[in-house]
């Protein structure tokens, strides 16, 4: 199907159909349910799992094929996000255009930098990367104030131009739109106490994700993917193949940068703000996390990774004391203020605490990430399968 | 314990088991079901306090919580009543906001402005808050009051100092009852022309980002209007720790003042650097070396430890005001007594703010008689009142700032405990702090239901 | 020219902070090829161990005042130091007044016991991971690690004081020969550069003059060498391991009274640090320090007003630029090796 | 005339002359061997061959052109294929992806965004690396991961992946060096058989000379970073010259 082997056509219609039904099976739990609480089926946290997930999917491209460690690829998603909004101040608030000159500017961005910075290699290139990524995040909170807006962030204002709809300077700011669907929009449907809530936002997001996870596998796949793969394994030795490395590698971070950009694209036509902080170090290192912790190189693992860090992000740090006790109100009070206690610290205000610990457990457990516990996992299916059939080995 | 305060989601379980058995699907678009975004139907109504947990400022966000489960307790008619008991307006009556009972959520901004309006958009989204307060930066103040606005909810803002909340990017939406950078420097100037005299060259460090640009601004311009002379004005950057190198020329700038525009960390390491080189012992053109903090918080008092005492700043608002000042400021007794009997130490100024904030918040809705954001911003808009412990006060309706006395402080020299670290100078009275809402420029726009 | 003085004796002195974070770092990654995104973290933990110290000396009865009042209107409740009921009022004070200096001997076993700890139960079992691994697992230690202070300590800056002696500031320049009040400078920012250079030497001195340091060394140049030799090389890198954590935390302590620590200052000290040790050039451990001066010398020029009005905002990036110029002229940083983390 | 043509060569490291005044003529379709005490500068003349190292003086001619300042791909894509002392492999992929590779690199050239143009010729690619692995008898091990051979698959497969680009030149360093004999031996005949096979130049630097005569048809004995003598593997096992300064020691 579409040029992919049986493998990789099936990964690509789960991954379509996780994405389609992703409003049903995130909200596991009727929306009147204590476990609600777990439920991550709303909008903005699933527009946030798809977009970091087209960020990681990216990521991966540089990072799981070729080594290179970017510890800046931050800077490429901010400055996709700046392009974007400004795209939506001057010309429209259609998302399109927002999306793809975040995009164009985004590997734009990625071309010089990746000029310069794969001039080196190993750690050396990442410090290069964390540099440039670094000046960037300063250079946008501080000196460009006026192009992003600095800390405050750069956000749409009733008096822009927005050349295509003509500004208006009363009543409110046109919502980000895809020919007249609004971002915001969604269709609600209430079955049996569950709430589903299918949001058009989410879907176009999805959409892209499903063209950008196919298109990471065709690289994955392609003569192109191997290269990059072998300048991992032995760059030494593909110098004396015959291939230039600097082209394929110029290549690979460009891509990898265009992901991100298609990604801060996305953020900022889902909510149209762009910060400075989106370029800060901390958050190229959640993109490296998010990579490693679902698995490097493999292809659905930046996506697991991606959803697992944002999940915890955006409901444990939700969860207060107040829950905790509703929760545990079926035990005797005394035992139920010391459950409350012990559960406390890691939740809540405690959140960083938890995916801490996650991040060592699964990496000390799980040396292959997500993937790996997905891959364990259906080996012990697939055991206990040969063993109520027998078959014999081979 | 507080099982008392059921979430939405406690209250809906047995409404919505027994719609379950009609089974039928309902389908309805976000604007088709109701008149304004998450209209209460149910017995209750949710507020979203989106607060840091994590970083820098997770302690003051965490006083900031303590005050809004406080403001919850009391409209909800629990506890002593706090500043219900005070307040002007006698709308709410401690039966929840229009009958229904106050519940809420709590989410952690980061102060990061992404994660804040994540936070305000999962608790929008998914729990149905109906209003979102809380934050301790201006950039997340401005983020998730530009959200709200999107989204069609009321934002209440909390420890927010920067002109442009409620100038260049303010909001129909959106309000502010912490006081801002202009009325820092025009509640500042005065004093520190009658402390210092008027012949004081001035060196400003400030933080390389909007807020430290109004707040320099700001101080700069008075306090050139009483005389004074700005020598230097140099940025640092936010992200900085070690301020010696800033710091080291200072007195040999032919300064005598040093102003210190930084907020949280920044502050607390600049002033540490400043008075480790000696700045506060020196003498410059002959007059004793002075520095400036220009806006004050407990955290950065705790934070600098005794490295404040003597330096003045100004101050939304102090837990000893009515002690000093007397019946003007009514209500902060109140506020500081079922504060304090609660957790054991008395409120910070973000604490009081937010308070406010929330009580300001029902008590127009039980004016307008309806959640509606539409009639919440018009029952809010030039509402004047009194008895929140800040004296008489007016929510202007050209911008949403709330205009009310600003207090000037100073470093305690002998304090007696890690809560008593300031002590007021003076207060300046409101008439003196305003000013015309067109200078900072921005649009209001008109409010939003959502719908 | 008073400036300039000024300012080279700043950055040496914020260099010597950024070359200590980064020689233990450096340490780690050369003999132990491990990116320890957690140094940071030991760097805070050390701080906090200077914290605790002056809690503990601190610990305190509270009397009753009668004659104030407290927020309440309620009696004022006074702390009373066990110390100075123990020691008398001046000795007490004393104790209380010169306890950073004091942890310092607290800060070396007990650092030493955390790096050890660390390295037995986690770090060794990523030797043979890849780097990413192995920053993925640092990373997560060194959030579990901040947050478990921060649970005890709470978010906010802890205020704490060098001792009174040594207060203030002094005339610097006068005694190099320059006028008086030219270059006026702190004298605990003096102390802790003459702290961070004597820390310093005694790392290279043990490294350099003790058979336990030529075998370090030796196994930092070619660890299976050394390994098919007989010599125990896990034992000693163990005990390195516990050397830098010890270091890190020392430069902790010390720098407590330059800026009020708080759960994050580790954080904030990852990234110079990292980019320190790089642009000095991996597993070299002259180059940490070079860099680190270096580093710090033009972060300082670079905050000087006159250089800012030419450049403005040149402050928020120098350290990258800098850091840049120097990789992209010299690949392997000031004094790299060939080789060395380069794939 | 020689299709590699090395004059005049010298390359000095500090204070040690590495090489001085080489000269060597590597006649076409011939097995040239290059041998010589530990320290001789073998290796070094090799990486001067291969565009690694830049002489100080001299030049070195491939089919007329100079090698010289050039990357070492665009020397591959000369027509110079080269196979390394440790046998360097893509450890972490599979043989036949390994065997992929150069087919690949040789048909797009140095670059080439190959995402969906070319998929067309996929299939005589595959088919292409599939006739190399049977020919060097590493067909079932396909799938496997090449870092988990023998050192003598490794070595095979490196000699196939060099030959599927049909070099003109095939540079040997030191190819059974840390073999078992058994290893050594096969790959001898690997070697052999490619000789008869192809039109194919081989220059071989070699330390065991049981490998150097079963295969030279020239040999050039270096020392001290000079060119001793050359001649037939015959003439210079007789040669007084060469067992004064390496064969005495060991015959």
């Amino acid at each position: 199907m579409l040029g992919l082997n049986k493998k990789d056509a099936s990964l690509l219609l789960m991954v379509a159909a996780l994405v389609a039904f992703a409003p049903i099976l995130l909200n596991p739990f009727p929306e009147a349910s204590a476990l609600a609480q777990f439920n991550a089926g709303y909008p903005d946290l699933m527009q946030r799992f798809v977009i970091f997930g087209i960020f990681a999917v990216g990521f991966n491209i540089l990072f799981g094929l070729t080594g290179y460690l970017s510890f800046g690829h931050a800077a490429f998603l901010g400055a996709g996000s700046y392009a974007g909004v400004w795209m939506m101040k001057l010309l429209t608030v259609n998302v399109i255009p927002a999306i793809l000159i975040s995009t164009v500017v985004a590997g734009l961005f990625s071309i010089l930098i990746g000029f310069i910075s794969l001039r080196r290699s190993g750690i050396y290139f990442s410090i290069l990367t964390l540099a440039f990524a670094q000046m960037s995040f300063a250079l946008a909170a501080s000196v460009l104030t006026p192009i992003t807006g600095g800390e405050t962030g750069l956000n749409l204002a009733l008096d822009d131009p927005r050349i295509l709809e003509g500004g208006n300077t009363t009543g409110n700011i046109p919502a980000p739109n895809f020919f007249g669907l609004e971002m915001g929009d969604s269709l609600q449907l209430n079955v049996a106490g569950w709430l589903w809530t299918f949001n058009v936002g989410y879907y176009l997001a999805g959409v892209v994700l499903i063209i950008a996870f196919y298109t990471a596998i065709r690289i994955f796949r392609s003569p192109f993917g191997l290269m990059l793969r072998a300048i991992k394994s032995n760059q030494h030795r593909l110098g004396f193949t015959g291939l230039n490395t600097r082209p394929y590698m110029l290549a690979c971070f460009v891509i990898s940068g265009m992901y991100a950009g298609l990604a801060g694209g996305l953020m900022v036509a889902m909510d149209p703000l762009a910060g400075a902080e989106r370029m800060q170090w901390t958050a190229s290192g959640e993109v490296v996390l998010m990579t490693i912790l679902g698995g490097i190189g493999t292809l659905i693992g930046p996506v697991l990774g991606a959803g697992l860090i944002k999940y915890f992000e955006n409901i444990f740090s939700k969860i207060n004391s107040n829950l905790l006790h509703e929760w545990f109100a079926f035990l005797p009070d005394g035992l139920e203020d010391f459950v409350v206690t012990i559960i406390y610290p890691f939740v809540g205000k405690g959140w960083h605490l938890t995916l801490g610990l996650m991040f060592m457990g699964v990496i000390i457990f799980l040396p292959g990430g997500l993937v790996e516990l997905g891959q364990r996992i259906r080996r012990v299916f697939s055991k206990k399968d040969a063993n109520q059939h027998t078959k014999p080995a081979e | 314990m507080a099982k008392s305060n059921f979430t939405r989601r406690g209250v809906l379980k047995t409404g919505a088991v027994a719609g379950a058995g009609v089974a039928l699907p309902t389908i309805f678009t976000a604007s088709s079901a109701s008149a304004y975004v998450n209209e209460p139907t149910g017995s209750s109504v949710t507020l979203g306090f989106n607060v840091p947990q994590t970083g820098p400022y997770a302690d003051e966000g965490a006083d900031e919580l303590r005050a809004y489960m406080l403001a919850v307790e009391h409209l909800n008619g629990e506890g002593d009543g706090g500043m219900l008991n005070t307040f002007s307006s006698k709308a709410l009556k401690g039966n929840g906001i229009l009958g229904k009972k106050v519940e809420y959520v709590t989410g952690d901004t980061q102060t990061k402005p992404d994660a804040a309006r994540a936070s305000a958009r999962s608790m929008i989204e998914k729990d149905g808050a109906v209003m979102i307060t809380g934050g301790s930066s201006s950039g997340v103040a401005v983020a998730v009051q530009a959200l709200c606005q999107e989204a069609g909810v009321i934002f209440m803002a909390g420890l927010t100092h920067s002109n442009d909340t409620t100038g260049k990017d303010k909001k129909a939406n959106g309000f502010r009852h912490f006081f801002n950078s202009y009325m820092t420097g025009a509640a500042l100037a005065p004093i520190l022309a009658n402390e210092y005299g008027t012949d004081r060259k001035a060196y400003h460090l400030t933080a390389d980002y909007n807020w430290g640009y109004t707040t320099e601004e700001a101080v700069r311009t008075s306090t050139e209007a009483m005389g004074w002379e700005t020598v230097a004005a140099v940025k640092t950057p936010l992200a900085q720790t070690d301020f010696s190198s800033y710091v080291a020329p200072v007195l040999s700038s032919g300064a005598d003042v040093l102003v210190l525009n930084h907020y949280g960390g920044n502050m607390v390491n600049s002033l540490t650097s400043a008075v480790q080189f000696g700045l506060r012992a020196s003498e410059a053109n002959g007059k004793q070396f002075q520095i400036v903090v220009p806006l004050y918080s407990r955290l950065m008092a705790q934070g600098a430890g005794k490295n404040v005492a003597g330096i003045y700043g100004t101050t939304g608002w102090h837990w000893s005001l009515e002690n000093r000042f007397g019946e003007r400021y009514t209500g902060s007794n109140a506020f500081v007594q079922s504060f304090g009997q609660k957790y054991g130490f008395p409120p910070s100024q973000a604490a009081h703010t937010v308070y406010c904030q929330t009580l300001l918040y029902a008590d127009a809705c039980e004016r307008a008689g309806t959640f509606n954001p539409c009639g919440v911003v018009e029952a809010l808009e030039d509402f004047e009142f009194d008895g929140l412990g800040s004296g008489p006060t007016l929510y202007r309706g050209s911008d949403h700032q709330c205009f009310k006395d600003a207090l000037v402080v100073k470093g305690k020299e002998n304090p007696d405990s890690e809560f008593d670290l300031l002590e007021i100078v003076d207060v300046t009275p409101r008439e003196a702090l305003v000013y015309d809402p067109a200078i900072f420029g921005g649009e209001l726009g008109s409010c939003n239901p959502g719908a | 020219m008073d400036q300039i003085v000024l300012q080279i004796l700043n950055g040496l002195d914020k260099g010597s902070a950024y070359a200590l974070i980064a020689l233990g770092l450096t340490l780690i990654f050369g003999t132990l090829g491990v990116v320890n995104f957690a140094h940071g973290a030991l760097f805070m933990l050390g701080a906090f161990c200077a914290v605790t110290l002056s809690r503990i000396l601190s610990l305190s009865h509270t009397i009753l005042d009668e004659t104030k009042k407290d927020f309440l209107g309620n009696p004022l409740k006074v702390e009373v130091p066990y110390v100075k009921d123990w020691f008398g009022e001046a000795a007490g004070a004393a104790i209380i007044d010169w306890s950073v200096p004091l942890a310092l001997l607290f800060t070396v076993p007990v650092m030493i016991g955390i790096g050890v700890i660390m390295e037995r139960g986690l770090i060794k079992h990523f030797y043979k991971r890849p780097h990413a691994d192995q920053i993925l697992v640092t990373f997560g230690l060194a959030i579990v690690l901040q947050e478990i202070v921060k649970y005890y300590f709470g978010a906010n800056q802890i205020p704490m004081n060098a001792p009174q002696a040594f207060f203030g500031s002094f005339d610097f320049g006068a005694m190099i020969g320059m006028d008086p009040g030219a270059v006026i400078y702190p004298y605990w920012r003096i102390i802790y550069f003459c702290f961070a250079a004597v820390l310093i030497a005694g790392v290279f001195a043990f490294l350099q003059f003790t058979t336990f340091g030529m075998v370090v060394r030796a196994g930092m140049a070619d660890r299976e060498t050394v390994g098919l030799l007989g010599i125990n090389i896990d034992r000693r890198f163990t005990i390195m391991f516990g050397i830098a954590a010890a270091v890190a935390g020392l430069a902790g302590v010390m720098y407590t009274p330059i800026n009020p620590p708080n759960y994050h200052m580790g954080m904030d000290f990852l990234v110079i640090s990292f980019v320190v040790v790089v642009v000095g050039g991996m597993g070299s451990l002259p180059g940490a320090i070079l860099a680190g001066l270096l580093l710090g010398v033009l972060e300082s020029f670079a905050s000087m007003r006159q250089v800012l009005e030419i450049m403005p905002g040149i402050n928020q990036v120098v350290i990258y630029l800098a850091a840049i110029i120097i990789l992209l002229t010299r690949p392997r940083g000031l004094m790299g090796r060939k080789g060395v983390m380069e794939d | 005339m020689g299709i590699l043509e090395v004059k005049d060569v010298g390359k000095r490291f500090g204070g040690l002359q590495a090489l001085s005044d080489v000269h060597l003529n590597v006649m076409e379709n011939t097995c040239h061997a290059i041998i010589g005490p530990n320290g001789a500068g073998k290796s070094t003349l090799l990486n001067c061959l291969i565009g690694k190292l830049i002489p100080d003086t001299g030049s070195v001619m491939f089919q007329g052109q100079s090698v010289l300042g050039r990357s070492p791909f665009e020397i591959n894509q000369m027509g110079i294929s080269r196979v390394f002392q440790t046998p360097e492999i893509f450890g972490d992929l599979t043989v036949m992806e390994n065997m992929l590779i150069p087919i690949l690199a040789k048909r797009d050239g140095a670059f080439e965004m190959n995402g969906w143009s070319k998929l067309a010729s996929q299939k005589d690619v595959n088919e292409y690396a599939e006739k190399m692995l049977e020919d060097m008898n590493l067909v079932d091990k396909r799938n496997m991961h090449s870092a988990s051979m023998s050192r003598g698959d490794k070595r095979r497969l490196e000699i196939a992946m060099c030959l599927s680009q049909d070099p003109s030149l095939l540079l040997l360093d030191e190819p059974t060096a840390g073999m078992a004999r058994a290893d050594t031996n096969n790959t001898i005949d690997l070697l052999k058989q490619i000789k008869e096979e192809r039109d194919i130049t081989i220059a071989i630097i070699e330390h065991d000379m049981h490998v150097v005569f079963s295969l030279a048809d020239r040999i050039t004995v270096l020392a001290q970073g000079t060119p001793l003598v050359e001649d037939t593997p015959e003439n210079i096992k007789g040669h007084p010259k060469v067992k004064e300064a390496y064969l005495g020691e060991t015959a």
